[in-house]
């Protein structure tokens, strides 16, 4: 019973994260704006790398924000840069949560 | 180059039971591959078993077969040592034959 | 959109959170494999009484009536028929230093299977069948093959072939690094990755027998036992490198490299609690 | 190419030049293609056209130039539900006398008819083999005794398609 809830709770935690990361990318943005937005994400999923976690997610829209900077769509660049964060935090949220969590999945 | 036909021939009474395999991509067409583009048909379009010289058995088969297609079915005759040979040819003129003793 | 409805109620699970990790008191026992053993198989056997130990390396066949029967008609010819040639022909071949496969393992490499992946003192890590098969190649200046599909499916199909039906036999020897690599493969496989939150044992334990979009999940004993396997999904073949890599892109976790220190021991933990079910590789799989 | 009515000149013209073709083939690539094969080929000409039709009926019209009716006597071994479209074991097999073919359709493919088995006088009138199907669909099996057309169809689920990679 107590797994299901953890994997609920998990769930929701990664979710509110990516609702929040979501929201917070509507004003015109610039190319430093987008630099700094892709380095922060970049950063993140390097840690989830280190943590052996990178999601796929992440790495997908790392590469969409890319593509968006050089057609010259900085909105659109800056929103894939935040979502890779935010994804990418998930991931190294779920890693720390799992270092125990892990057992309680565990048949013994 | 190993064949690319696989056959199963068992003589159990006055019937030959024939299994056969064949290593074929099938492709049909309708597929695209990892860069986005159709992969252009390519299948076997008729399969041939014959037996004493006469078929007993024509496979007309379109892009719909499954890769490395499989296929059986059954005649009267044929004796244990006897020889069955099966040939195919797919849409771009490949072809390949191979024959196999009747079990 | 789901996300949303889902964290209305973050606040409210956060707290249960919390309260959930204050639970895990058992969490810090010994490492005991043997007791890890029976505890897997006990759990398989109680969850499905109808299937026999043995007959859980049939994996989802085992489970579903319908399954069993287009198994049955494949089995009659099997795919991997093409690989176990190619493998037979490739494991024969003599390298360029007129060496052979044979050379490189126990009893020539026949009938062997079953005592793969072990834990190798010397190299200090655990050695898996297609680890030590690409060992064999470089020890003996040939290319290593890569390790997904093709001609390392088509070899190690051979290799499970010459040793069907002899149970799977890993031992875990008096060493502290031999129990660690174990214990890691066990984290790595209860372990939730990827962003749909899922460990190996969700689908493989948890779940299986059930439907996930169109699939039945195979039972996590005994699913080493028949690799490598043609899957129809694939339409081809593919290794345990394939299968551990596919899983986890299908999690949206990126995969780690083929024969990482995770995978192998993963490896190893997931075969040693398979041991005494019988090796039926290669397989045929959905 | 055209599609032309069975049994004309056109055709026999047509199955000579592809057992030439065939026969060249076999001396260019060494392989052991006789001239009775290349005969026997002859007689059963690749019904190229009837496997580019849309729609069952439109095919077997192509195939048979005639329709089909239901015949229990048709039976037709396919799973309710498909482990994969990739490979999809059908086996079809009759109790009818005569049968001089069998050939199976997938109604919801690109192009209905999968695979038309030719069967010589001492042939079973029974085969098995392995389909793609695109999605779920009836699969129709179509059997050709005394000249006239027989049928017999059954749904299969396809859950994971055959297209797809």
């Amino acid at each position: 019973m107590s797994n299901r809830m953890m994997r609920l709770a998990t769930l929701s935690v990664l979710s509110a994260l990516l609702v929040a990361g979501a929201t917070s990318a509507c004003a015109a943005s610039t190319e430093a704006d987008y630099k700094t937005a892709y380095a922060a994400a970049d950063a993140a999923n390097n840690e989830a790398g280190k943590l052996r976690n990178q999601w796929t997610t992440a790495v997908k829209a790392l590469k969409e924000a890319k593509k968006a900077a050089e057609a010259g769509d900085f909105d659109k660049a800056v929103a894939e840069s935040k979502k890779s964060e935010m994804l990418s935090k998930a991931a190294i949220f779920q890693t720390n949560e799992q270092k125990d969590a892990w057992k309680q999945m565990e048949i013994r | 180059m190993a064949s690319t036909i696989r056959v199963r021939a068992t003589s159990s009474g006055d019937t030959t039971e024939v299994q056969a395999l064949i290593q074929h991509p099938m492709d049909s067409g309708f597929v695209k591959n990892a860069a986005g583009a159709l992969i252009p048909p390519h299948f076997i379009q008729q399969v041939t078993f014959e037996h004493g010289g006469k078929p007993v058995f024509v496979a007309d088969w379109g892009p719909a077969v499954s890769k490395d297609p499989y296929v059986k079915f059954s005649f009267k005759g044929g004796k244990k040592g006897d020889e069955l040979k099966i040939s195919w040819v797919d849409n771009k003129g490949v072809s390949d034959s191979s024959t196999a003793k009747i079990q | 959109m789901r996300l949303t409805f889902r964290s209305a109620a973050a606040g409210l699970i956060l707290a249960t959170l919390t309260f959930g990790g204050a639970q895990m008191s058992h969490a810090a026992d010994n490492p005991n494999p043997p007791a890890d053993l029976k505890a897997f198989q006990k759990y398989f056997t109680d969850k499905f009484p109808k299937v026999k130990l043995e007959d859980f390396v049939n994996g989802p066949y085992s489970m579903d009536e319908g399954l069993y029967k287009q198994w049955k008609e494949k089995e009659e010819f099997p795919p991997y028929e093409f690989a176990l040639d190619a493998g037979k022909e490739l494991f024969n071949k003599p390298f360029k230093n007129g060496k052979s496969f044979a050379d490189c393992f126990p009893n020539k490499g026949i009938g062997v299977r079953q005592n793969y992946p072990y834990f190798d003192e010397k190299q200090g890590k655990v050695v898996t069948l297609e680890l030590a098969v690409n060992q064999c190649l470089e020890s003996n200046g040939e290319k290593p093959f890569s390790y997904t599909k093709d001609d390392m499916a088509s070899v190690t199909a051979y290799m499970a072939f010459t040793s069907r039906g002899k149970p799977f036999d890993i031992k875990i020897p008096n060493d502290p690094r031999a129990l660690a690599a174990y214990e890691n493969g066990k984290r790595y496989f209860y372990t939730r990755r990827g962003q749909l939150n899922f460990s190996c044992a969700t689908c493989h334990v948890q779940s299986p027998g059930d439907h996930i979009r169109a699939e039945v999940l195979a039972p996590a004993l005994g699913i080493l036992n028949a690799m490598p396997i043609y899957r129809s999904e694939w339409g081809g073949m593919g290794t345990i490198s394939r299968r551990f890599t596919s899983c986890n892109s299908q999690v949206r976790a990126v995969p780690l490299k083929p024969q990482d220190d995770e995978y192998r021991d993963l490896e190893y933990y997931l075969s040693y609690v398979s041991n005494g079910l019988p090796i039926s590789g290669p397989g045929a799989r959905p | 190419m055209t599609y032309s009515i069975p049994g004309s000149v056109d055709e026999t013209r047509r199955l000579i030049l592809k057992g030439a073709a065939v026969v060249a083939l076999a001396g260019l690539g060494g392989i052991r293609f006789g001239l009775a094969p290349a005969l026997a080929a002859a007689n059963d000409k690749y019904p190229e056209a009837a496997f580019k039709v849309k729609g069952t009926d439109d095919a077997i019209k192509a195939l048979y130039g005639k329709t089909a009716e239901k015949s229990d006597k048709v039976k037709m071994d396919a799973p309710e539900i498909a482990e994969n479209g990739a490979v999809v074991p059908i086996a079809v097999t009759t109790t009818l006398a005569d049968v001089t073919s069998i050939s199976i359709l997938v109604a919801e493919n690109p192009n209905a008819l999968a695979a038309s088995y030719t069967i010589p006088a001492g042939t079973m009138p029974s085969v098995a083999n392995r389909l793609k199907m695109a999605k779920t669909s009836n699969v129709i099996a179509i059997v050709e005794a005394g000249g006239k057309l027989y049928s017999a169809s059954k749904e299969v689920k396809v859950t994971v398609g055959g297209c797809g990679g």
